[in-house]
């Protein structure tokens, strides 16, 4: 028992850091290999991370809608979504003849890179980090932002109307309900007193903040979960796109690849925001516990921690597919309204809160 | 107001009336010139109050065009149907009443597109349904096409 | 027409947009040029004609019983509705009647056609206002009153069971089942209807204050249905011109007071409640006897002019029927209700948004084989 | 006053919210209220309604006969030129010459399934029958002759 528990994601990395080092014994050299194998394991990770949150999304959808869903292709359909991209990759890249072909080209890459950079101070697992920095909760919340420099460029550089109002939507909307995100990130921050995200789950090692930390904490983690929605661009906020209004908004001229590289980018999107959710106010990779009862904690650490942290995500992930799947959609105005007129005065009253709560401790 | 009030009213003012009961509706049959005057009547007038253009409509009689506009009053919940007739099929013409009833805009569009009668004084004659470079009015009952399957 | 220039962007600069014939959500191949300022429209222009079908010129050639199944395919969720008010022209013609069963197998079924179109109308909204969800919801209902349609009538859409003198052939014995299960069942679904979308407080945002029709502008532009029954003018052909029994029955107008997209979409959702209302008063008493008139095998109308309106899902449509005596009609005019609504969009969508257009274009209830014909 | 309007509108949006979601929520949770149907694979149980009008069809019985007289009502009836009925003059038994069809062709691709041909037969000879894969490959073969080879009038029909 004790060796199959021991057999997790943290050593398997540290064997791999050692044996490299005793190999070459070039600090470059392994830093760049582990950052090779890394940067491979993320792709290799993420792809079927993307086929399932896509298998996952139609089977909400269908089943929140009263039918079936995808059920043809593989046993109840599970293999759909890898028909579906087979399709997208052979299907013909077409670059609009007036766009801008370079910026054209060059948008649906900068989309993907960026949702990928924010995947690296993520904690997976117990000890299982890409890039534990300092600064952690702060890079996050400024590479997450790169993503709308793509989306924007998409939106110009096509030469369709459709898709520079839907560009010109997602800015607006991204630069405002940045504000929301950060400040509830903040609420985190100033109660932990760190920025790095190791530290921030090692603070939950007794209870989760959402728990521990009183109402104002279950606010700032209901404002984030609304601005982070809009920030992805899911419904009901994904006026970029919005179908019934702009047609496919920003992506309207793209198809095959380049497509499906925006589709990615929303998905992975969609799974560090809710891992960011679940690491902040969820405690991460900590199982659940309470207090003193040691018993019940005991039970509650046989689960190993990567269950503990895709479990949560993946709870959050549901949640926000349920908004999809529920509500209409806002409008531009209305969009800013909530943003300016509730989220964000909340949120700052909300951090004030928080901040007296930690100065006094009064939380758990 | 029954319509022979209506019949009154409308004679005192215009000469060249004929009428007709014959149908559901009071009929009021007029030259396409005094056509206007009249509309502007019965829409104004507050014992008429005719502010509802139900249908607005031609028939070609093959000698003659027929404008057929359909009046209801919402207060007084009188009919009425009003015809100008068209004297000349080869450039039908006559006075536009949509500044009167908005929906005229649409249906004389409609009527000058399927039928060729063109309104004058309207904001915006063009073609409604059909192309813009379409040949001949489809509802004359002169128009041939050769793409016309007959059953 | 130039394709660059003016058309893209006006000197004013106004960004010209095309929004259809194929966009998603203008129900078909309805064509609008929009002039924006930034979001904001200022201008709107429909263009029609996609799918013009000269239905008029068709009837113009058909016989007095054939005629009528053209016009299902005018507007094609009120089918039944559109044959019926066919029907009714043609026996006003004939000076006969209907049989008192043929009667009241028209009204209900027209009563059920006007709750699957607004079932579906209430899914497409929901839709185009980004729920997606509604549209399943409403399609389960719908599909169950389909059902009772496809028993009776063989068809599910476009029925052909209205014939001058009554109906084509008697009801299927398990209809009286099948409907009074249906009643049951729609009642029970309007309240999860209102929790999905009524009350939804982004729904609310999205439709009120949107779109407003003033009275006097819904009467000038000929609006009729719930367009302008939203505004609050009173134009129900069934109270007013009330046909094939509907002066027998109980039922209400529904007026709206402010004439916004949600007075609108209220308006037609107290609709469906009380077509269910009409379809239960009516389902236990349906009379015994022919369900058809006898007929002449051609028939022929006296020479003259008949005009026969009746109240479709979307507002009144109005059928002119003219005359020569002879075995077809001389002329057809077919008064379409959505020809009329659509042209009050011009001032419904000024000033708004381009995501308000959705709504106010969702809540006239836009079908535009009708407005091509 | 204006923080209570601004919290009362808060805790509205919010419950209007949740009831959505509890609704979705429900359906989520109970799949036995799934509609949908597959349709290919129930084809063995799918069975349509008996008025479901799919194509016109002449029924014949066991020895191969007919109810149609050619009378040509349906191809009258026809608002759209499906039904051609093509006739000949058939010498009886008795030495009398009588009018009955040679070929009845069906124009599947102009059919509208307006019923209007089966309601105006006055000898019953054709009905609709309740099929609806009509799909080929080719327009042609939607043309059908829908009496049989050989087929001859049913005794007793005029």
């Amino acid at each position: 028992m004790n060796l199959l528990l021991n057999i997790s994601f943290s050593s398997l990395a540290r064997w791999i850091d050692l044996s490299l080092t005793n190999l070459l014994n070039n600090y470059m050299l392994v830093k760049a290999i582990e950052m090779v194998i890394a940067g491979l394991s993320l792709l290799v990770f993420l792809v079927p991370l993307c086929f399932f949150l896509g298998y996952m999304e139609r089977k909400v959808a269908a089943f929140m809608q009263i039918r079936l869903g995808p059920n043809r292709v593989g046993p109840k359909g599970s293999l759909q979504i890898v028909a579906d991209t087979v399709k997208l990759l052979l299907k013909e890249g077409l670059t609009p003849n007036a766009s801008d072909k370079f910026l054209f080209n060059l948008a649906p890459v900068i989309v993907v890179i960026a949702c990928m950079l924010v995947m690296a101070p993520i904690a997976f697992a117990k000890d299982f980090q890409l890039w534990d920095l300092s600064i952690g909760v702060l890079y996050i919340s400024s590479v997450s932002s790169i993503g709308v420099i793509g989306i924007l460029m998409a939106g110009w550089s096509s030469y369709n109307k459709y898709s520079l109002l839907g560009a010109m939507r997602s800015g607006a909307q991204i630069v405002s309900y940045e504000l929301s995100v950060g400040l509830s990130i903040i609420s985190i921050v100033v109660l932990t007193g760190s920025m790095r995200m190791s530290d921030i789950v090692l603070s939950q090692e007794n209870g989760w903040w959402i728990f521990k930390g009183h109402i104002p904490v279950l606010i700032s983690f209901i404002i984030f979960i609304i601005a982070s929605t809009a920030e992805i661009n899911r419904a009901p906020f994904d006026l970029a796109e919005a179908e019934q209004e702009l047609t496919a908004g920003f992506h309207t001229e793209y198809s095959g690849m380049k497509f499906a590289m925006f589709l990615l980018a929303e998905y992975i999107n969609l799974f560090v925001v809710s891992a960011i959710a679940a690491t902040l106010f969820l405690g991460g990779w900590m199982p659940f516990h309470i207090g003193h009862w040691e018993a019940f904690n005991h039970v509650m650490d046989f689960l190993p921690s990567s269950i503990w942290f895709l479990g949560k995500t993946f709870a959050i992930i549901f949640i926000i597919m349920q908004f999809r799947w529920t509500f209409p959609r806002l409008r531009v105005d209305q969009l800013l309204n909530l943003e300016w007129k509730y989220l964000l005065p909340i949120s700052m009253v909300n951090v004030l809160l928080v901040t007296i709560m930690a100065i006094m401790g009064w939380h758990f | 107001m029954t319509s022979e009030e209506i019949k009154q009213s409308v004679t005192a003012l215009f000469s060249d009336v004929i009428y007709d009961e014959t149908g559901e509706f009071l009929n009021i049959l007029i030259n396409a010139s005094e056509l206007r005057p009249l509309m502007e009547l019965l829409y104004s007038k507050t014992e008429f109050k005719f502010d509802y253009l139900f249908c607005l409509t031609c028939i070609d009689w093959k000698t003659h065009l027929t404008m057929v506009y359909h009046l209801l009053s919402k207060k007084h919940r009188h009919n009425i149907v009003v015809k100008a007739k068209i004297a000349d099929t080869n450039k039908p013409e006559i006075e536009t009443v949509c500044d009167i009833w908005k929906t005229a805009d649409f249906h004389e569009r409609e009527v000058y597109d399927l039928f060729g009668v063109k309104f004058l004084n309207h904001p915006d004659m063009r073609r409604i349904l059909l192309d813009e470079d379409w040949v001949g009015y489809p509802l004359r009952k002169n128009y041939a096409d050769e793409n016309m399957i007959k059953l | 027409m130039s394709l660059l220039g003016e058309d893209i962007v006006t000197g004013k600069g106004e960004f010209v947009i095309n929004i259809g014939p194929q966009h998603p959500s203008t129900h078909g191949v309805l064509h609008l040029k929009v002039w924006l300022d930034g979001e904001t429209i200022n201008k709107i222009q429909p263009h029609l004609g996609y799918i013009h079908r000269s239905i008029e010129k068709m009837s113009e050639c058909l016989s007095y019983r054939n005629f009528i199944y053209v016009t299902s395919r005018m507007d094609y969720l009120s089918a039944h509705i559109n044959n019926q008010a066919c029907a009714l022209a043609v026996e006003k013609g004939l000076q006969i009647e209907a049989t008192p069963r043929g009667r009241v197998i028209r009204l209900l079924m027209a009563e059920l056609t006007r709750l699957q179109s607004h079932l579906l109308w209430w899914g497409c909204t929901g839709l185009d206002l980004g729920a997606v969800t509604p549209f399943f919801y409403a399609f389960r209902e719908r599909e169950a009153i389909m059902d009772i349609m496809d028993e009776t009538c063989g068809a599910r859409l476009t029925m052909n069971y209205c014939v001058p003198g009554g109906v084509m052939y008697d009801v299927h014995p398990n209809f009286q089942k099948r409907v009074k299960d249906i009643i049951v069942q729609l009642r029970s679904r309007f309240d999860e209807y209102d929790q999905l979308l009524t009350g939804n407080v982004i729904f609310e945002q999205r439709t009120k204050g949107v779109g407003y029709l003033s009275p006097e502008d819904a009467v000038s532009y000929g609006c009729t249905g719930a367009t302008a029954r939203g505004s609050g003018v009173s134009c129900d052909i069934r109270k007013w011109f009330p046909y094939d029994g509907y002066e027998n029955v109980q039922f209400n107008e529904i007026l709206g007071k402010t004439g916004d997209c949600y007075d609108r979409y209220m308006v037609r959702m107290a609709e469906m409640k009380e077509s269910v209302n009409i379809i239960e008063q009516l389902i236990n008493n349906i009379p015994e006897g022919d369900f058809q008139a006898k007929t002449k095998m051609v028939l022929k109308l006296a020479k003259g002019e008949y005009y026969q309106r009746v109240e479709t899902a979307r507002g009144e449509l109005g059928v002119y029927i003219v005359s020569d005596g002879a075995a077809s009609p001389y002329r057809i005019k077919y008064r379409s209700p959505n020809f009329s609504n659509l042209s009050a969009l011009e001032v419904m969508a000024k000033g708004a948004k381009i995501g308000d257009l959705v709504a106010i274009m969702s809540t006239i209830d836009l079908v535009i084989p009708d407005v091509d014909r | 006053m204006f923080l209570k309007e601004y919290f009362g509108t808060i805790y509205k949006s919010v419950k209007s919210l949740l009831s959505g979601m509890k609704l979705t929520g429900y359906y989520f949770t109970h799949p036995q209220e799934i509609q949908t149907e597959e349709y290919p694979d129930n084809r063995a149980t799918l069975k349509m309604f008996d008025r479901f009008k799919g194509e016109v069809v002449m029924p014949h019985d066991e020895n191969n006969e007919h109810r149609c007289t050619g009378c040509q009502a349906c191809e009258i009836a026809c608002p759209n030129g499906t039904i051609k009925v093509i006739t000949k003059q058939e010498v009886q038994a008795d030495g009398k010459k009588k009018k009955a069809i040679d070929v009845f062709v069906y124009h599947l691709e102009l059919c509208t399934m307006c019923n209007m041909c089966v309601t105006s037969c006055p000898s019953d000879a054709i009905k609709m029958a309740q099929t609806f894969e009509h799909s080929v490959y080719d327009k042609k073969q939607l043309k059908k002759v829908l009496n049989k080879p050989g087929s001859k009038i049913m005794e007793g029909v005029e």
